[in-house]
């Protein structure tokens, strides 16, 4: 396996005496899709600045395919690794769509063919094929947030990562950009790294994650995460609606230990289960059901005591 | 570019916070007449801020770099407004940063200002008269900067004749920094005709 | 960008911090006037002590008061360089036919010395009061209402537009650009610039929406409460005093 | 009843020509907790300027509590309705949280002791009690929100009015926020109207819920919104993840017509039919439940098929 990203033992303050990083380890594979959670002001951001180097980082701890990233030319390193941020109106700053798209193109110096090539094969992933000429800051904030994928799409990235990518969208727009993303890992192997804070959408776009909290604090498969109680109250975490719900099942006497944790996979699990079970599942009420689901419900609504902070 | 304390003789600062002051006035008068103050604080505020934050940057020339003053740029976009809020955003400056003193603020907001207006007039005389918009912006914004080096080497001089010589450097110094204003101030002007016309001043008619 | 926090200090203790915000700035003003004009070195040398002794009343971390002191000195460091070359006067030596002048080299000096003793007042008064009560007591001091919420409103979104010009930033070296002085990297400059002004002028509007569901009207809407101490009229007084002494002892020294 | 909003016929074009609203009509009484949903675009956020009259609007269509809101002094619009803005950075615009605060109290008048006790229960109602003297720009988001939160809440206003008050926050201080607002509404009986795009935090949200696609195109309760594939579909919407899960359950044979819309309402619903049927609910898998469940998920996932817009 070839790891993509390597980052050892990464501390960062920012000028003004904030800790931001604090010794942070991990490891991406490649083709991975990795998800990283925290709380707000957990440093999540910062991170991703080290990834391409935007922060510059004289330690050499940060590896992107064997090689530390500050050896790296600027022309390499954006080859590698591209950020999408969150606010779709900080990355597009050109007159047009076209010179958004070509601008990173532009700069790893590119020949004008390969340039409109490029600019014409991000557009098409991006479902936005005829946008060259529009002015970005004409079009919806959907749109604008496919036009900065686009404009780090065309500098054919193996690693992208993105920062917040559903926050703001509509509830269809959400969709079709988590299955942009989906697609765009599967269909070109590109490793994906994702920070959100949108737990429901979460199992989508994670094979694995990483709870960073200045450090990294958790890692492991969604649902080990998801299933790690104190992790996620201490790091203001929520499990999502459909996981929470399987576990209430079980107080019922639904009894699986396969708990899915988006609505696609709990329809295939529920499927597999009650065929497993000769078609039948039995859900009633036992000694221990209220007992249970008032435990399960004491804790999950540990959010809704209210704190100062 | 902004003098320090320390360096004007007294009449100099005295005459530079006399005009300020009363240009100020008088500016703030008329917007006082002609628009809803309570909209027009805010929003010359923010601009403000943004051309504060915008003259943060650095460029570096050779080995030394210089930072953007771009009131070439502050004048084509807020007009006349752009003389109070060269105040504000001096005396931000001198008390944040301690660029300039506190003693030059009334002359450094002449300096930096009264160009920026002219550069204003320049824009909406040239448009009118057909000249293409961006390299109008270019040349308003070098105009800006031209005009203040002259000012400031007036400035100096009539301070005292020990500054002739001081006041030659500071012209010459002011060149490099004019191209690199004039470039951008057009490259602004182009970006933002073709996304947002209605922050220039292209309407023929009335004055903002 | 770092954040342009003059205030980082203010809640320390010392006698200038509790000095009272008006009475200061009048004060601290008032003595920064008469120390620029001075015109006999000595007595802006003592000037210059005078502040320093005030900035280490005021306890301020001398790294935080150098920083910004060291910058005035080097923007006016040439004149040292040029002066005693340009300015006619007595001779002082000779260097291959250049010849350095006594009058150029005290002219020059008297010059950063004004300025440095400026300056260090100007920290000290800034540093030891919350930028936000240095506002309000310029509008107490009868500040008009217009400039006194042009510079509020501009202080506080200047930290909100820095954030949002760093992200721009980013973004823009995470596409591998790089400002250089080129025609290429500066209209790439002015379209970020341009995006800046774009993104601020949509703020206004949206923060105008929000001022206008609070009731704004235009009038400067905040509580001060300010009240003089006996110690306050005690340290004013002193201090004017000194700003106008130096200058009688100018003068007298004049006649 | 009393009404507390009442809006008849309203239409809005911006100066640039978009034509942001179109014969508006709705009715929002007093106590009431509504959601406005609608795609990027719909003209949420133009019609809250509306409400408290940010947008003038001189025909007198817009009236709170039986008064038209154009032939209202300013200081009474305020005291009647509060907006809080989505991005908190465009509502702290005062050098320090109490000036904030205290900034909309001043505005109406009242005096000095006055002004400082409605700071006070503002901060403390939001949580944030000791933070008067600190500063906007040191605050973290959420703190942030809540400050604008209490900006509004210092006047005191009968109706309350977000704008996607959930956006960009952590799972932790969203459902904070959320309670937060909830309390609101009980204990101080304050109506609360809401736009946001999170569907599944909107159940707790509203009684009622409106549908805004430049018209309004739809209204009822949460329950009979998301029952409406049609509607869903053609305003870029979704349903819940547990909404969604209950129809499955359906097909197995859990055959309950109480669909519940959230978790906490699930835990609610699924204890009272069990107990319902003598404490046994029979999950099988019956001839027709494939072909319902893949009807239902065909349904669902028209999300996925790729968009152009
Ligand atoms: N330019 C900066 N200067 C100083 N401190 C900063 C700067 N940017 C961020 N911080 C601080 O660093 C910490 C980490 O911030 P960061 O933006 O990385 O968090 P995050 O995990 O992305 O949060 P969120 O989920 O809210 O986006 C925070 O405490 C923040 O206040
Ligand atoms: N100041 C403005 N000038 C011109 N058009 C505007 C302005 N503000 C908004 N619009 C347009 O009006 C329409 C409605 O915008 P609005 O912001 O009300 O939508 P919204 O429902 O709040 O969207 P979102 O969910 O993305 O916040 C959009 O087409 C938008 O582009
Ligand atoms: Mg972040
Ligand atoms: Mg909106």
């Amino acid at each position: 396996m070839v790891e993509a990203i390597k980052v050892e033992g990464l501390s960062y303050s920012y000028s003004d005496g904030t800790a931001a990083l604090e010794d942070v380890n991990l490891t991406i594979n490649e083709g991975e899709k990795v998800v990283i959670v925290g709380p707000n002001g957990a440093g999540k951001t910062t991170f991703f600045l080290h990834l391409n180097g935007t922060i510059k980082n004289p330690t050499g701890n940060v590896s992107v395919f064997g090689r530390s990233i500050s050896d790296m030319r600027i022309e390499e390193k954006i080859r590698q690794v591209g950020v999408v941020f969150q606010d779709p109106d900080d990355q597009l700053f050109m007159p047009n769509v076209f010179d958004d798209v070509a601008f990173g193109p532009i700069n790893m110096g590119l020949d004008e063919k390969e340039v409109k090539r490029r600019v014409h094969v991000a557009l098409s992933k991006v479902g936005l094929e005829g946008f060259e000429e529009r002015v970005p800051h004409n079009l919806s904030y959907g749109q604008k947030k496919r036009v900065a994928l686009a404009s780090v799409l065309s500098m054919e990235p193996k690693v992208l990562v993105l920062d917040e990518p559903t926050a703001n969208l509509d509830p269809r727009s959400r969709a079709d950009f988590i299955s942009l993303i989906n697609d765009l890992n599967k269909r070109d192997g590109i490793t994906t790294i994702i920070a959100m804070h949108d737990v429901n959408a979460l199992p989508e776009l994670a094979d694995r994650v990483y709870v960073l909290n200045r450090r990294i604090v958790a890692e492991g498969s969604p649902r080990e995460i998801f299933s790690d109680w104190e992790l996620l109250k201490t790091n203001n975490l929520e499990a999502p609606d459909v996981f929470k719900l399987f576990k209430v099942l079980n107080c019922f006497g639904y009894s699986s230990d396969d708990l899915p944790l988006s609505f696609d996979e709990a329809v295939e699990v529920l499927t597999k289960t009650i065929e497993g079970r000769e078609g039948h599942v039995h859900l009633h009420i036992h000694e221990h059901t209220h007992k249970e689901i008032s435990d399960l419900m004491q804790f999950y609504n540990h959010h809704r005591q209210k704190k100062t902070d | 570019m902004h003098i320090s304390d320390g360096v004007l003789s007294f009449s100099v600062i005295v005459a530079g916070w006399a005009i300020a002051l009363a240009l100020n006035a008088v500016i703030l008068w008329s917007c006082k007449c002609k628009h809803n103050m309570a909209e027009e604080i805010p929003k010359i505020s923010i601009m403000t801020g943004a051309f504060f934050v915008a003259s943060l940057v650095h460029v570096s020339i050779g080995p030394t770099s210089v930072h953007l003053l771009l009131n070439g740029l502050l004048g084509v976009v807020l007009g006349i407004m752009a003389f109070p809020a060269m105040l504000v955003g001096l005396t931000l400056q001198s008390f944040l940063f301690q660029h300039g003193g506190i003693t030059t603020i009334g002359i450094n907001n002449v300096m930096m200002g009264v160009p920026a207006l002219l550069a204003y007039a320049t824009f909406r005389f040239g448009y009118r008269k057909g000249i293409n918009p961006s390299l109008l912006g270019a040349l308003c914004g070098s105009l800006g900067i031209f005009l203040s080096g002259i000012l400031l080497a007036l400035m100096l001089i009539s301070t005292g004749e020990e500054f002739r010589e001081i006041a030659y450097v500071v012209i010459m110094a002011h060149v490099p920094v004019m191209f690199i204003e004039g470039v951008i101030t057009g490259s602004v002007v182009t970006f933002l005709l073709k996304v947002r016309p209605e922050l220039l001043p292209l309407d023929k008619g009335d004055m903002r | 960008m770092e954040y342009p926090e003059i205030d980082e200090f203010a809640s320390m203790d010392s006698p200038i911090h509790h000095f009272d915000p008006r009475a200061k700035i009048v004060s601290f003003t008032l003595l920064i006037f008469s120390f620029v004009f001075v015109n006999d070195i000595r007595i802006a040398l003592l000037g210059f002590l005078f502040s320093l002794f005030i900035l280490l009343i005021s306890g301020l971390p001398i790294g935080f008061a150098l920083k910004r002191i060291r910058m005035v000195f080097f923007f006016l460091f040439p004149l040292l360089l040029i002066m005693p070359l340009t300015v006619e006067g007595t001779e002082l030596i000779n260097i291959a036919g250049v010849s350095v002048s006594m009058e150029g080299l005290a002219y020059a000096s008297l010059i950063i010395i004004r300025a440095l003793a400026a300056v260090t007042l100007a920290i000290t008064m800034l540093a030891t009061t919350r930028f936000d009560m240095t506002i309000k007591a310029l509008y107490a001091l009868r500040v008009p209402g217009i400039l006194v919420q042009m510079l509020m409103f501009t202080y506080r979104y200047i930290f909100v537009i820095m954030d949002e010009f760093s992200r721009m930033w980013e973004s823009m070296e995470c596409k591998g650009f790089t400002l250089k002085a080129n025609y290429h990297g500066l209209s790439i400059f002015g379209n970020l610039l341009g995006m800046l002004i774009i993104k601020s002028y949509d703020r206004t509007n949206r923060v105008y929406q929000a001022m206008v569901s609070k009731g704004y009207t235009g009038k400067p809407m905040t509580l001060i409460n300010l009240r003089m101490s006996t110690k306050d009229y005690v340290l004013s007084t002193c201090m004017v005093g000194i700003a106008i002494f130096v200058h009688a002892y100018q003068l007298g020294s004049l006649w």
